[in-house]
């Protein structure tokens, strides 16, 4: 497929309009996603609050709809219609926002299926922004898979870039399961090679992003981009690293994960999320439990502190994981012996 | 807006053109619902009946009421903890429910839902739920999938006093009014949210009197008496088909049993119970009504009680008889794919 | 149950009675905020302001006019998003308040907060509140706090036309009344919830319609009048303090800015912010009252006008100068002891 | 101490009746934690759903508070009312509710004292039932502790006994920090032995239940009584474990599960939480990370399956971990060889 450059935030609007010419079952909602209901001024003034949804309002007339302040609402309202043959796509602004409206995802979206034998079926897209860098303070800044990953019943898809982003949306639009999609709030600039046609990546398959042989690290979302950096900081000094992104983390590719471990026999995994109970604690135990023979080293994760998000941006820049703590990382596990 | 039933004017639906054999399904599906519900309180307490189980003895006019003017195929109620009599109203097939409660595999759900969240999406009848305002947001959703297919659908979420102050409920009713949607609101008042009495916890004298909040019509009936919410509710869903938006309506009775099965009820006046199960009962008053005008014969009627007394007594023989779940049920159902 | 001003009788509390100095105070208030907004406003147009920045200027009237009845030790108030004039009106430190915007250590939260997360706890100021909703719930807890201790304090929730609808804040106002607690709710309808009109995303014609569904007083005000803000909300605080329960005030104006800063706005009708400016500004109007009846002079009030201005050109200047938190401080006030 | 016998529940009741005692800012709310309010029947008649609080109502006139069902309301409150002097004690029926109210919670206690650069104290309490093992289906049988544990700000109890539970309680009240503490609701009516006198047990400070040499096996609120049940069986097998009772997940005491597989060389993890991103994920990596020298086998987690909780016995009864379970693990990682 020819590809161009375009943003993340392009990627998203393209998947979006593309799943919305093809399916007339995909509706979007959510707060000023439409532009902005009910003002004196311009339609379609807004595409959400950072301009993601711009100019589908005007494509696609009855089918995106802005919302009230309203998040179990509106949330409840997309599971709802999802149970009555819509794919609905909800943007929830911030996942911050979750503490309004978890009820209507965990309790009632995730367990349907399994709580009604099996015999609903709830393809809702929920959106959100996540992570930090942007100032944003505690309330604007987490990164919350976790709590998402923890409960069955739901899909986790953190896409890493612009390609990553429209592919994976695609394919979260389609499944017949609800999914949560985490798009990280600073990279809405990136920009990357991405197809014009539509195309899917399929769940639970992780990308190896970079092939190494002394290091395994897994990176999740705006990570991946930082293991990176730091694979190219790390040629210097000899250390290969292995990058993936596991794309999904539910359901996770734990399989693509080993076959790595196995290989290099050293794993650090890279989450920008709190650090208790986290992903890089999730699939440190998987592969402690699954690959202890093949691990040379202990597993280290790179995650922020257990401290919320500070604005300041002196302290937010030491909050988030860098390259240099993934250096850091990768130096601890190949140097260590017992 | 809060009107009663008396001034509703000629638009409302007319009780009186009910034919015979409509008559004797309502009574059907009273009598039923009452069976039903007697027969699992005594069944629980012979400790046959795990979980926790919460009947609707008592207000069976309301979900017949309501639900005697939806269809199963583009309509649907969301119901509560309190869900049997909105089952059964909506036409979910007893047998099944009652192998539900009882945890089997021949159970609406398979077993894997039990009295607080049995469902039949093709009923439409989107499930009981266990979180108290969790179906109003959902309805949304419903009446939204219906709106935008436009095939006349209408979404009904049934919730409690109780469940009138969360904010999911009153977040519904707003989201429902600012999209306009084809949604009823029913709030069956039965004087308690567990032991907490409505007229404490409601903080307007009728939850009808928020619906102005709301810019909707908000309606009182007595819940004792089907005619008034057949007529009641069958303007409301009227003019919802019709597009003309959301209502409330209040319903106000008394449960018969307690909060849940097991509730020893000492928070309730000493004769409550008694004297609505003496003179205020609505099958009783269903029946003396169209007894007396003629419309149906005593002989009709106790045909109708010993056709439910032997459903009931064989669904509870196959529910019992019926196998139990086993180890490779545990893990199916959760994800149409994962 | 909703009053407009002129209903509310002889009980009101008499802005005429005002004495000199405390017209001077309100006048340094309003001024204050005005030029704090303003200044915020270019210094982040030069990027020197990190993360999301809400102006509020236009809406002076209403933090001044109901905090002028609050105490600082007794009465509590929870802020929004929107938080520089509450801090403002409720006696917290403009220097501080500008570092913290700055992301500094000498700021009210020592740059952890942020503009969004302003707070003083020791002159009862709740904090400025990044999630929609957020405050109203506390606002019960400090007014039962001040019950329970029997201390005559009341506490104060602001909130938006968009929060209106947002479920907390309906349970808040249920709760309040259901509790018969000492607490003021002040919906501040700007006009709009982001882009979204409150025309649109409010299903009634005005946000004090719901006070009735929750057993209180719902009152609208003029929010460009000073002194009808003044003497509603001092009724309403009168009321709370002496036991009679909380109420609903509603103050309409239009915000002066964008939703937050960068926002272009275009949502808007063209002429609105300027007629407002023009012919509503709530300190030209204050100034105009106040000296045309001759009870303040114009030479008194610019003297007000130079010392705010030079106040906010130091503050600017200290905050600009002021070290940024440093990496101990990331680890630092997460818990009092862990 | 001289100890009797008693339940759970009674030592949950014993520990709310001797701090409100001790101190007067100590309150109680909940649904019907007072009995049910404004009933025509006997005061007090509830204690809450199952009957923890029974007759602390009369015993603190105005300190026990019933709440509408109003999760958000009502847990806000309890938050706000911590900011001002008071030590709330807030039940929250069932943790699984924290859907409807997490913001509060997460967003507002948890943040308020980063947010505010060290300068609020939010001494709350969120006492909630968790676990499986009534029958109660999908939506009321979650153990959701890992949601709080990742979460920076709060601090998670998870007591196994009725003397860990009635000590654990009492700091968790004097506790200046927001805690989220979690009662299995199978273990009510477990008894032992519980001294009267007033007494509290440290955060932080894991608790050896049994000593052994074998593996270490660290087990969470009931697992801790499933793993003795484990103990005696493993005993014929001539191994003997070590059981480990963290008594609270965040603070977490790593150091005492780090001695004991420094001298074991095997850690097995008893968690009845979902596996993704749970407790047994979170230590099992912590103590990889720490200890990987000391480690012979592979850390094994048991855990129930990525499903939701099942309501029919048969499943449920598979779902929870069991003694065979952990037994099925110790072999597993003493049998373990490369
Ligand atoms: C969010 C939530 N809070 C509390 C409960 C516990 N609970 C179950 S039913 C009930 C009372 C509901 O009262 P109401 O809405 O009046 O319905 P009713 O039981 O009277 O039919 C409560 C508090 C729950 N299931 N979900
Ligand atoms: C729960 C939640 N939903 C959405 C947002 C994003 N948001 C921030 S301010 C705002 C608009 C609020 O409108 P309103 O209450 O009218 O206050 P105003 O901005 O007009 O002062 C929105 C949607 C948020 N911060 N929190
Ligand atoms: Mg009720
Ligand atoms: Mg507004």
């Amino acid at each position: 497929m020819a590809t161009r450059k375009i943003s993340y935030r392009e990627a998203i609007n393209e998947a979006l309009t593309q799943e919305m010419e093809r399916d007339s079952s995909v509706i979007i909602m959510g707060e000023d996603v439409a532009g902005g209901a009910g003002g004196q001024g311009e339609d379609d003034a807004w595409g959400g609050v950072l301009g993601v949804t711009k100019g589908l309002y005007g494509k696609f007339p009855g089918r995106v709809l802005d919302t009230p302040i309203t998040e179990s609402g509106y949330i409840g309202a997309a599971v709802g219609a999802a149970t009555r043959g819509l794919r609905p796509v909800a943007e929830l602004m911030f996942i911050d926002f979750a503490g309004v409206c978890l009820d209507q995802i965990m309790n009632q979206a995730a367990k349907f299926r399994y709580m009604f034998g099996g015999k609903a079926v709830t393809p809702v897209t929920i959106r959100a922004m996540y992570g930090g860098g942007l100032r944003a303070a505690a309330q604007h800044s987490q990164a919350l898979y976790p709590l998402f990953t923890h409960l069955p019943g739901l899909k986790v898809v953190v896409p890493s870039s612009p390609y990553e982003v429209k592919g994976l949306l695609a394919q979260s639009i389609r499944d017949d399961d609800p999914v949560i999609f985490f798009e990280h709030k600073a990279m809405y600039d990136v920009t990357g090679e991405v197809p014009q046609e539509s195309y899917t990546i399929p769940f639970g398959e992780a990308n190896v992003v970079r092939e190494g042989d002394d290091v395994t690290v897994v990176a999740i979302g705006r990570m991946v981009s930082v293991a990176e950096e730091a694979a190219k900081e790390l040629e210097g000094s000899g250390i290969s690293i292995e990058i993936i992104d596991p794309r999904t983390l539910s359901p996770l590719d734990l399989d693509t994960i080993l076959e790595s471990v196995e290989n290099t026999g050293r794993l650090v995994v890279v989450d920008e999320a709190s650090p208790r109970c986290n992903i890089a604690t999730d699939i440190s135990a998987q592969v402690v439990s699954e690959a202890f023979g093949d691990l040379k080293a202990p597993v280290k994760m790179v995650s922020p502190p257990h401290v919320p998000v500070p604005f300041a941006g002196s302290l937010e820049d030491l909050y988030i994981p860098s390259a240099q703590d993934i250096v850091n990382a990768v130096k601890t596990v190949t140097e260590w012996s017992k | 807006m809060t009107q009663t039933l008396s001034t509703l004017g000629s638009d409302a639906p007319d009780a009186s053109a009910l034919s015979e054999a409509q008559l004797l399904d309502v009574y059907r599906t009273m009598r039923s619902i009452r069976a039903f519900e007697d027969r699992v309180h005594e069944e629980f307490a012979t400790g046959e009946i795990p979980g926790f189980v919460h009947l609707y003895a008592g207000e069976e006019a309301s979900a017949t009421g309501v639900c005697a003017h939806l269809d199963q195929d583009r309509d649907t109620i969301a119901s509560t903890h309190r869900g049997h009599g909105h089952c059964i109203a909506k036409g979910v097939d007893i047998k099944p429910m009652m192998a539900e409660i009882f945890g089997k595999t021949t159970g609406s759900c398979r077993g894997k839902g039990g009295s607080m969240h049995i469902a039949d999406l093709s009923k439409g009848m989107l499930g009981a739920n266990g979180i108290v305002g969790g179906g109003p947001p959902l309805i949304c959703g419903t009446a939204l999938a219906a709106k935008i297919k436009g095939d006349g659908g209408v979404g009904v979420a049934f919730f409690g006093d109780g469940a009138s102050n969360q904010g999911t409920t009153m977040e519904a009713l707003n989201l429902a009014s600012v999209w306009d949607l084809p949604a009823f609101f029913v709030a069956e008042n039965n004087g308690y949210g567990e032991a907490a009495a409505s007229t404490w916890s409601v903080s307007a004298d009728n939850i009808a009197d928020r619906a102005a909040g709301f810019g909707m019509p908000g309606v009182i009936v007595d819940g004792f008496d089907f005619f008034a919410v057949y007529e009641a509710a069958g303007e409301a869903i009227r003019r919802a088909r019709e597009g003309g938006g959301p209502s409330l309506l209040e319903v106000k009775f008394t449960r018969y049993y307690g909060h849940f099965e097991g509730d020893q009820q000492t928070y309730r006046g000493k004769d409550e119970v008694r004297n609505a199960r003496e003179n205020l009962d609505c099958i009783k008053r269903f029946r003396q009504g169209v007894t007396e005008s003629g419309r149906l014969t005593d002989a009709q009627l106790d045909e109708v009680d010993a056709q439910v007394a032997q459903l009931i007594e064989e669904a509870v023989t196959e529910a019992k008889a019926a196998p139990v779940p086993g180890p490779k049920d545990l893990l199916t159902d959760v994800y149409v794919k994962y």
